[in-house]
């Protein structure tokens, strides 16, 4: 075995390391659940599908250049009876295609929700860790904050922040603007599950003699925390995480129908959702039903796959 | 041969008062729990001291005061005749630091479930910036597993292996001393009996000293040169193996031995003792165990028993005489 | 019979005499009533004053003969006291009604039935600025201690704020701001036998959302509503039992542009205002394809206009109302400014104002994309919005103007004449040219109407000359409707009940 | 136990100055309170006049003890929007919004509990998956479009229940109640499953966790053991102890209900305190939006403090003096 | 000793080829096996074994208490000659706690927290034995003074929070036999306490079981709470039943090399510091046994015919081992 080339044996490493996930009992109970397989492929397939939006798009709706208005209402597959263009999902009431618009759509409900995700992790993830490891007034201080924080709702706290954020930006950044603004409102009001949650499972896992052993080394708190709690109580975080993405992604389709979301010559899915309920009643159906459906889908298996990760992360619960 | 251990007069407390403001509102005192409470003992080199005591006695606080996780409250734990928690010699501390280790209960929660095996041996070593490469085979391989173990994950080992794990752990920085709390309780008979046997070569192959902690009196037994014995905090009694085997001076430790349960003495009706520990915050005064004593004289509840040697023994009893006297005359072995 | 009536928004107040706009006086037209009256069909009628005329002798006095026998709903009775109270309540500064009534220098009570009112010089059009103008009792306000208007900028409270006693056909009987507010038929009103007022008791609602507006007409839940979203009047129509009328708005929707400033603060364009460039602002109005609007984000309802006053006013022709659109030349005429490349502005747009307000915004974004200009689009309430214009503080803006007088000279004074104290409050263009503020000011006092109306025609030549603004559209109005209510759309979109039929 | 309510009170204290201080910066610096109360003809001789009159002028730290000296009283200013004192308009849209967080909420514990035990105990049957996906679903979509959809289909489709508004209310007293009629009755339905839907779901999914938990006790094993009846079990034993994790989420979610209102309202034209607000924000009422946050905190403090003391009936553990201090 | 009379006795438990099975992804686990075993009424009858050798499970089956997708698989279980393991789950439940008492090992969390043991007294016997409420208080007041917990009257209003360790494990035990069961299972009942109090519950389980005549399996891995309590003793390994004989015979003379080893394994007195005699390596998974003995690549004694075939099953009968090559006095004796 020893004189043979190297690849091969790289090759049966990655083979076995391959099979041995495939073997584990995370993957097996994955296989195992088909609604997990099937909302995974639908996340992977409305992520992919955002992320190539440019590709796949057969227009872009962000550029007003391009578009033309004459194209408007044009219902599914049928031909536009001034331009004789033909959209897969329709057109909206400024002519942009549906199916365009969804796909932009989506990309900046996901960009939006996992930013928002990934703030949110941040803070909690650290203030739960430090919080927990540190103790004392530190503790004390971190939680009372949490409990300040869970007493304004999501949608109050990005309210609040919306509002000044649009007092004390110059208008020119107010576009952009408007994305990061939810970010910041969602991530900030998002945190506290996380700081809860970590700080549980590292007040657990701090008493471990792992951690004792760690720190019999010599490690520094920060090492502690970082390179033997962390990995240690990631689990949970996971968990919340793609329940947070799918709160994330609501949140901002419900701030957008309250005016405080993006804006609609950058509609995310909230936003599309929020024009299409105006012609709800006018039989233009599709420039509701299919974001809806977009953002149902994707809202539903990422919940379905969080549900299922809750389950599958969980020892006990099997 | 000299003491590589000397432990003097510690005493450790903990604050288990309620807030502040409970206090304040139901007119409570701070109360203190006192763990560890004016405990005496050297170890010598090379050899086995066993702390044992039932649960609550303070065995663990002693052992992590001695590697350094807890500092005392009050008296010095000296290892090579330096203190840990007074020295400020950084190099001092650290070489001290890699030659005390510790081997925890709980085999399965002391092993990171998220590194590999090879991490977790090499880490004593690495977080001093120590060359690592072999180290972790090499260990292996000492504690009886085999090289090819080290890139694989805690989850893949049962119990006692594990707990070879962690002694390779301990053995990377070549210590002298390794603390041992209750090393094989979670550990099955024939598992315990491979690990025991392991720690027992170990000892001769490197020469190292145990501080050895349990409750198990036959493994205490098996394994310690000399044996204190721990109730609530306070060191009641210490003897060699043997002497403390045969002729226990303590009510306590006679006690101990009666209900111990033993292999050999089938359908045995004793009465068993009386009553339970008692609640370490409020420790009866005098003699901590003169409420379960049976020789217990009005003397026990108001005076604490001064350390005192007797033959081989040291025993903090103000009636180990007519103890030592007693346990002659109807040992507790009766069938 | 009850009418359950929804609109978009509430009145702002029962104070008649402290805002000036269109829900407050359309609450406000059923309890109290002004000395003239417009009908549905846009028509002048008398209401509390019979007949008025200039003073033979003296063209600067209006003579009003009021009607006899008419009381409040308290009882007390109208006199030509109460008449003089309410329009020089009206003339105080907190009022929001004093634009209109400029000209007036007194007002006295010949006798208890007669009024004369004198103006500054002779005012032809003076009956048609008080149509809108509500006769209060003096002896209520006084009680009440509300002969102050209420200060609403001052965040100001009085007893009018919440109570009413008018003339009207309705009473007040319930009043929850933004919630309800209920009205019932006056028996005692003057016209009992004149009108048809077939409607004994109003509930009204105000809902905002429109999907919600629309589902409580479809479900039955309201009789009437005024603001049917244009995508939805197919749906209302085919309803069974539901019906939309349908009546061209005395309102026009327009672009603002600042062409007077030296730089703007929302471009691209350094140290240079590319508005302020006619070719530029021609080019802009060539790129907006109204047709397109109208079909599209309007669905027929709407009709395109190349200039910003109604066909209903005085000064509108037809010719100057013809709109065209081509980009090639608007390209062109780009070309020509030096903004081949275009320009990047911001487009304040209210969004809960007029009739498809941000889309009109979204689809103007697009057309003038084609010509190279980047649009941002700011769209926000009109409460935060029209500040804007009123404080100078946008340069691109959609604004949309309605004409109570059916003269073009309330366009002129407040969109044309420069800003000033007096007029052009709701000029935001910074257009200033002396020589027709001049003609705006000769148009109060000219007593012969040909004269008159040809400065009116000068005026608009400017106007549309200079593209000062970009027209887009004459809103539609549509109301919708229970088949049990018959009635005609009023062009001021302010449905009177009295004029109600009911099935 | 007297310490632990005297902590939480001081706590809930603290948390309404934090509220406080930010409603009161939102007075402050969201725009000039000047601005919005002096017209467009102003003088700066009257704007310093008001600025003094206001006490604008004074340190910040004083401004804010005067503002919390105010709020205390109730006295939160005028609406600029309405010219009415803002304690007073919401006096009279609170009661609408109680009476909706009131049934939703109630909505909300009963379904949430009762389906969580249900799928609970059910842990594998088909019911109990359908009803686990199902809930998904529920909060898959925004509430505005549940809402919304659910106008289109019980009141425009079907005609069934109205799609806006309180319906007939009787007022008793102060307070306006949508209870005592049928219309009112109706009316309350849809905007209470609208609101309650996602928190039944969050309540019910927590109860399953929470009980499945529970249930795999010992002392549930222990029971078993000893023969009991599988309702003793589930309902004696395994929910009392499910319950009292849930009590504070289910605390802290029902205190959201109100704030949630503010889009059910929306969507429903309830005239409660969330449409004001909405209203308040599109007209820059800043009053109206600094007390309603007051008010919000206060209600959602005032739920946790009683969430905490709920607590000491349900766990004899917190009773006793020992354990009193880990608590938090 | 005198096994010989009982042996006459009825046995009031009698399991005979136990199988239980646990279906997983990587098959079928059987964690009891081929399990027979006799206790009659007045008799200890201890189990040991390592952990996992299915102790807890052969107790679960015999209760019913075998969490999914654990199920019975073969095999009878009797009480008092009547077949319990197909019986209804509702008449399974009435025998729980009236006929059969169990007792778990960690007395802190056996009790339910949030009521009274008062309370969870009295609703175990008004679950089993006809009485009035009142009548219900006076009994459990009597079992709870019969475990030995002084002033019960003042403390039946108690939490379980409120009790000390060995108390509680009291309390457990009052619970367990407050409805008169013929049959206590045990299972390790004083592994979670110190060895005073160990001592305590001992004796107390070893005179309640004298004083009523209680058949009780005593489930621990302790062989000298054995050697002290039980009368018979059966040795389990990976599921089976290895050995099973009077707890003398078996730990002073086992026949089984395994039951052999596991007493040589544990640290004597005698030995000193001398070498502990260890058995190799660890118990196999229950998804890895090897084929024939599951003992027998940790068996010195092991030949050909243990690598193939299955050990004889142990019959109920006493005092012999489940081996090809076990062994006998003679072999002891050269042995030693
Ligand atoms: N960090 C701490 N804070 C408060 N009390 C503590 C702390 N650590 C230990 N104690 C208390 O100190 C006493 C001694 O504890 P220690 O862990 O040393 O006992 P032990 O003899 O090791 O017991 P065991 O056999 O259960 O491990 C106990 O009463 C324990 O509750
Ligand atoms: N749900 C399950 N799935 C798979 N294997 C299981 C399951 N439950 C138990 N087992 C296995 O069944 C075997 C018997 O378990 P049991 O609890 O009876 O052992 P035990 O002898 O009581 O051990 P201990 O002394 O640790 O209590 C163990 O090997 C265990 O791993
Ligand atoms: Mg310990
Ligand atoms: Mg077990």
């Amino acid at each position: 075995m020893t004189d043979a080339p190297l690849s091969p044996v790289r090759e049966a490493r990655a083979v076995k390391r391959f099979k041995r996930a495939w073997d584990s009992d995370f993957a097996y109970s994955f296989r195992r659940s088909p609604v997990a397989v099937v909302s995974f492929v639908v996340v992977a397939i409305l992520i992919l599908a955002a992320v190539l939006a440019p590709v796949i798009a057969p227009h872009d709706p962000f550029d007003p250049a391009t578009l033309n208005l004459m194209n408007g209402f044009t219902p599914p597959m049928t031909e536009n009876q001034f331009t004789g263009e033909v959209f897969l999902l329709g057109t909206d009431d400024q002519g942009r295609d549906v199916f365009s618009t969804i796909l932009y759509g989506m990309r900046i409900s996901l960009f939006v929700g996992f930013s928002a995700v990934l703030l949110a992790m941040v803070i909690g993830v650290t203030l739960g860790l430090v919080a927990a490891y540190i103790g004392g007034w530190t503790e004390t201080i971190i939680m009372r904050t949490a409990d300040v924080q869970l007493t304004f709702p999501a949608i109050l706290v990005a309210m609040l922040i919306f509002g000044i954020a649009k007092g004390i930006t110059p208008p020119e950044f107010r576009d952009q603007m408007a994305i990061w603004v939810l970010i910041l409102a969602i991530g900030l009001s998002d945190w506290v599950q996380f700081a809860r949650v970590v700080r549980g499972a590292t007040l657990v896992e701090k008493n471990k003699e792992y951690v004792q052993a760690a720190r019999l080394i010599g490690r520094s708190r920060g090492a502690i925390m970082l390179r033997h709690i962390l990995p240690n109580v990631l689990n949970p975080v996971l968990v919340i995480a793609t329940i947070s993405l799918a709160l994330a992604i609501i949140a901002e389709a419900t701030l957008s129908f309250l005016g405080v979301g993006a804006p609609p010559t950058k509609p995310s899915l909230g936003t599309l959702i929020r024009i299409g309920q105006e012609f709800m009643f006018s039989g233009e159906w599709w420039i509701l039903f299919f974001p809806a459906l977009a953002l149902l889908a994707l809202a539903l298996s990422i919940n379905l796959l969080g549900d299922w990760l809750r389950d599958a992360l969980n020892p006990r619960l099997r | 041969m000299t003491s590589l251990i000397s432990v003097r007069g510690l005493t450790r407390v903990f604050d288990v008062s309620k807030p502040w403001l409970n206090r304040v509102l139901e007119r409570l005192p701070k109360s203190y729990l006192t763990a560890v409470s004016d405990v005496s003992f050297e170890v010598e080199e090379k050899s086995v001291y066993a702390l044992v005591g039932e649960s609550g006695s303070g065995k663990s606080t002693i052992g992590k005061i001695v590697v350094g996780l807890v500092p005392p409250t009050e008296g010095t734990v000296e290892i090579e005749g330096v203190d840990l928690s007074r020295e400020t010699d950084a190099a001092k501390v650290d070489r001290i630091r890699s030659d005390v280790q510790m081997i925890f209960q709980d085999p399965y929660a002391s092993l990171n479930p998220r590194w590999r095996v090879r991490d977790i041996i090499a880490e004593p070593v690495a977080a001093r910036g120590g060359e690592t490469a072999g180290l972790a085979e090499r260990l292996l391989e000492q504690v009886g597993l085999s090289a090819a173990d080290a890139s694989k994950f805690p989850h893949e080992f049962s119990g006692g292996q594990r707990q070879r794990l962690c002694i390779a752990r301990a053995l990377a920085s070549n210590p002298r001393v390794i603390v041992c709390d209750e090393p094989t309780s979670a550990l099955d008979v024939s598992v315990q009996a491979q690990v025991l046997n392991l720690m027992s070569d170990l000892r001769q192959e490197l020469g190292l000293t145990y501080l050895f902690i349990s409750h198990d009196l036959t493994v205490v037994q098996h394994m310690a040169d000399r044996i204190g014995v721990l109730y609530l905090g306070r060191l009641v009694e210490e003897a060699p193996r043997d002497t403390l085997f045969e002729a226990p001076a303590h009510p306590y430790t006679q006690m101990l031995f009666a209900a111990a349960p033993r292999m050999d003495a089938f359908g045995r009706e004793v009465e068993p003792p009386k009553g339970e520990i008692p609640d370490a915050i409020n420790p009866p005064p005098g003699c901590a165990f003169h409420p379960r004593c049976p020789l217990a004289i009005e003397r026990c509840s108001v005076e604490r028993p001064e350390m005192r040697t007797l033959g081989e023994t040291r025993v903090a009893c103000h009636r180990a005489e007519e103890a030592v006297r007693r346990f002659r005359a109807e040992p507790a072995t009766a069938e | 019979e009850t009418l359950r009536w929804a609109r978009a928004g509430d009145s702002l107040t029962l104070d008649v005499h402290a805002q000036n706009e269109g829900p407050t006086h359309t609450l406000s037209h059923q309890i109290y009533e002004p000395l003239i009256i417009r009908d549905h069909d846009g028509q002048m009628q008398p209401a509390l004053a019979t007949s008025w005329a200039p003073k033979a002798d003296d063209p600067t006095v209006w003579v009003f003969e009021l009607r006899e026998g008419v009381t409040y709903h308290d009882g007390s009775d109208f006199t030509a006291e109460d008449v003089v109270f309410s329009i020089n309540r009206a003339k105080t500064p907190d009022s929001d009604m004093k634009e209109l009534l400029t000209s007036i220098t007194e007002v006295r009570a010949v006798d208890d039935y007669t009024v004369e009112i004198v103006t500054d010089g002779p005012n032809p059009i003076l009956p048609s600025n008080l149509t809108n103008l509500f006769m209060m009792d003096k002896g209520w306000a006084e009680e009440n201690d509300t002969v102050e208007v209420q200060d609403v900028e001052g965040g100001e409270q009085t007893y009018a704020t919440a109570n009413a006693n008018g003339t009207g056909p309705f009473r007040l009987i319930s009043r929850e701001p933004d919630v309800r507010t209920v009205l019932e038929r006056n028996e005692d009103y003057w016209g009992i036998d004149e009108f048809p007022l077939e409607v004994s008791r109003i509930e009204y609602t105000p809902i905002q959302n429109a999907a919600t507006r629309v589902a409580a007409l479809l479900s039955g839940e309201v009789d009437f509503i005024q603001d049917v979203p244009v995508q939805d009047l197919g749906r209302v129509a085919e309803t069974e039992g539901l019906v939309v009328k349908t009546a061209p708005q005395n309102r026009t929707i327009f672009f603002g542009l600042n062409m007077g400033a030296d730089d703007i603060a929302n471009d691209d364009v350094e140290g240079e205002n590319p508005l302020a460039d006619a070719n530029v602002r021609k080019a802009m109005n060539m790129a907006i394809n109204r047709d397109a609007i109208k079909q599209v984000v309007m669905r027929g309802q709407s009709e395109p206009a190349g200039m910003i006053a109604p066909p209903f006013v005085n000064g509108w022709s037809e010719a100057m109302d013809e709109t065209t659109t081509d980009v090639d030349a608007a390209k062109a005429l780009m070309e020509e400014a030096g903004y081949a490349d275009g320009f990047s502005i911001q487009l304040d747009c209210p969004n809960d104002r007029y009739v498809n307000d941000e889309a009109i915004c979204q689809a103007v974004v697009g057309m003038l994309g084609q010509i190279g200009i980047t649009v941002n689009l700011d769209a926000k309430p009109k409460a935060q919005h029209f500040p804007l214009i009123t404080n100078g503080e946008t340069d691109f803006y959609m604004l949309g103007w309605g004409v109570p007088t059916y003269d073009s000279e309330y366009i002129f004074n407040f969109l044309v004449h420069t800003r000033t104290d007096e007029r052009g409050s709701w000029n935001g263009t910074g257009f200033s040219n002396p020589e027709v503020d001049e003609m705006i000011v000769s148009l109060a006092s000219e007593t012969d109407l040909e004269v008159r109306n040809d400065t009116i025609q000068s005026i608009w030549e400017v106007v549309q000359d200079e593209t000062i603004y970009l027209p887009v559209h004459h809103q539609v109005l549509n109301w919708g409707m229970s088949e049990d209510v018959i009635t005609e759309v009023s062009p001021e979109d302010d449905p009177k009940f009295k004029f109600f039929e009911m099935n | 136990m007297l310490a632990y309510v005297l902590r939480r009170v001081f706590q809930s204290a603290l948390v309404l100055l934090i509220v406080g201080l930010v409603a009161f910066a939102m007075f402050r610096f969201v725009g000039d309170p000047i601005d919005n109360m002096l017209g467009q003809e102003r003088t700066q001789a009257d704007v310093e006049r008001l600025r003094t009159e206001l006490g604008l002028d004074q340190p910040f730290p004083v401004q804010y003890w005067r503002f919390l000296e105010q709020a205390v009283q109730g006295n939160f200013g005028l609406s600029y929007r309405q010219g009415r004192p803002v304690s007073e308009i919401l006096v009279e849209r609170l009661p609408a919004t109680l009476e909706l967080a009131f049934v939703s909420g109630l909505f909300a514990l009963a379904f949430g509990i009762g389906l969580g035990i249900f799928t609970a105990i059910r842990k594998r049957g088909f019911a109990a998956n359908a009803i686990m996906t199902l809930s998904l679903i529920g909060v898959s979509l925004p509430t505005f479009l549940i809402g919304i959809l659910l106008i289109y289909v019980f009141a425009v489709e079907l005609g069934w229940l109205p799609s806006f508004g309180r319906g007939e209310v009787v007022a008793i007293g102060g307070w306006t109640t949508g209870f005592l009629t049928e219309s009112g009755i109706k009316a309350l339905i849809l905007p209470a499953f609208t609101l309650g839907l996602y928190q039944m779901t969050l309540i019910m999914r927590l109860v399953r966790t929470e009980m499945l938990e529970v249930l795999r006790q010992d002392y549930i094993r222990f029971a078993r053991a000893r023969g009991l009846r599988e309702r003793a079990i589930n309902f004696r034993h395994a929910l009392k102890n499910t319950m009292v994790p849930v009590i504070t989420i289910t605390g802290l979610q029902l205190g959201s209900i109100i704030a949630f209102a503010i889009i059910t309202e929306t969507v429903f034209q309830w005239p409660g305190v969330g449409l004001l607000f909405i209203n308040a924000i599109q007209f820059v009422d800043i009053p109206v939006m600094a007390a309603y946050l007051m008010m919000i905190s206060v209600m959602f403090v005032g739920i946790n403090l009683i969430v905490d003391l709920l607590y000491f009936a349900i766990d004899p553990r917190l009773r006793v003096d020992r354990s009193a201090g880990k608590v938090t | 000793m005198h096994s010989d009379d009982r042996a006459n006795a009825a046995a009031v438990l009698s399991v005979r080829d136990l199988v239980v099975e646990i279906p997983t992804r990587a098959g079928t686990l059987r964690p009891t096996d081929g399990v027979s075993y006799d206790i009659r009424a007045g008799e200890i009858l201890g189990v040991v074994g390592e952990s996992g050798a299915g102790k807890s499970m052969t107790g679960n089956a015999v209760i019913g208490l075998l969490d999914p997708p654990a199920r019975i698989a073969g095999g009878e279980i009797r009480l008092n000659g009547e077949r319990i393991d197909n019986i209804p789950r509702d008449r399974l439940r009435r025998l729980r706690g009236d006929r059969i008492g169990m007792i778990f090992q960690d007395p802190l969390t056996s009790l339910n927290p949030l009521l009274t043991i008062g309370e969870q007294l009295t609703e175990t016997i008004l679950e089993h034995l006809p009485v009035s409420q009142s009548e219900a208080l006076e009994r459990a007041v009597a079992a709870l003074e019969e475990v030995g917990i002084p002033a019960a009257r003042a403390r039946i209003n108690s939490y379980p929070h409120e009790f000390s360790g060995g108390m509680r494990q009291r309390v457990v035990i009052a619970l367990a036999l407050c409805a008169e069961p013929d049959l206590v299972i045990a299972d390790e009942p004083t592994t979670a306490l110190d060895v005073s109090v160990q001592a305590q519950i001992i004796a107390l389980l070893k005179r309640l079981c004298r004083e009523r005549g209680v058949a009780v399996m005593l489930v621990t891995h302790d062989m000298g709470v054995i050697a002290e309590a039980a009368d018979r003793v059966a040795v389990m390994y990976a599921g089976r039943l290895v050995e099973l004989g009077p707890v003398r015979e078996v730990l002073t003379r086992a026949r089984h090399p395994y039951t052999a080893g596991l007493m040589a394994s544990t640290p004597l007195a005698s030995l000193g510091h001398a070498r502990l005699k260890q058995i190799p390596g660890a118990m196999p998974r229950l998804n890895a046994l090897p084929a024939g003995c599951p003992f027998h690549p940790r068996c010195e004694r092991a030949g050909e015919r243990c690598r193939e075939n299955p050990p004889p099953t142990l019959a109920a009968c006493e005092g012999r081992a489940a081996c090809w090559f076990p062994l006998t006095p003679e072999t002891e004796e050269s042995a030693a």
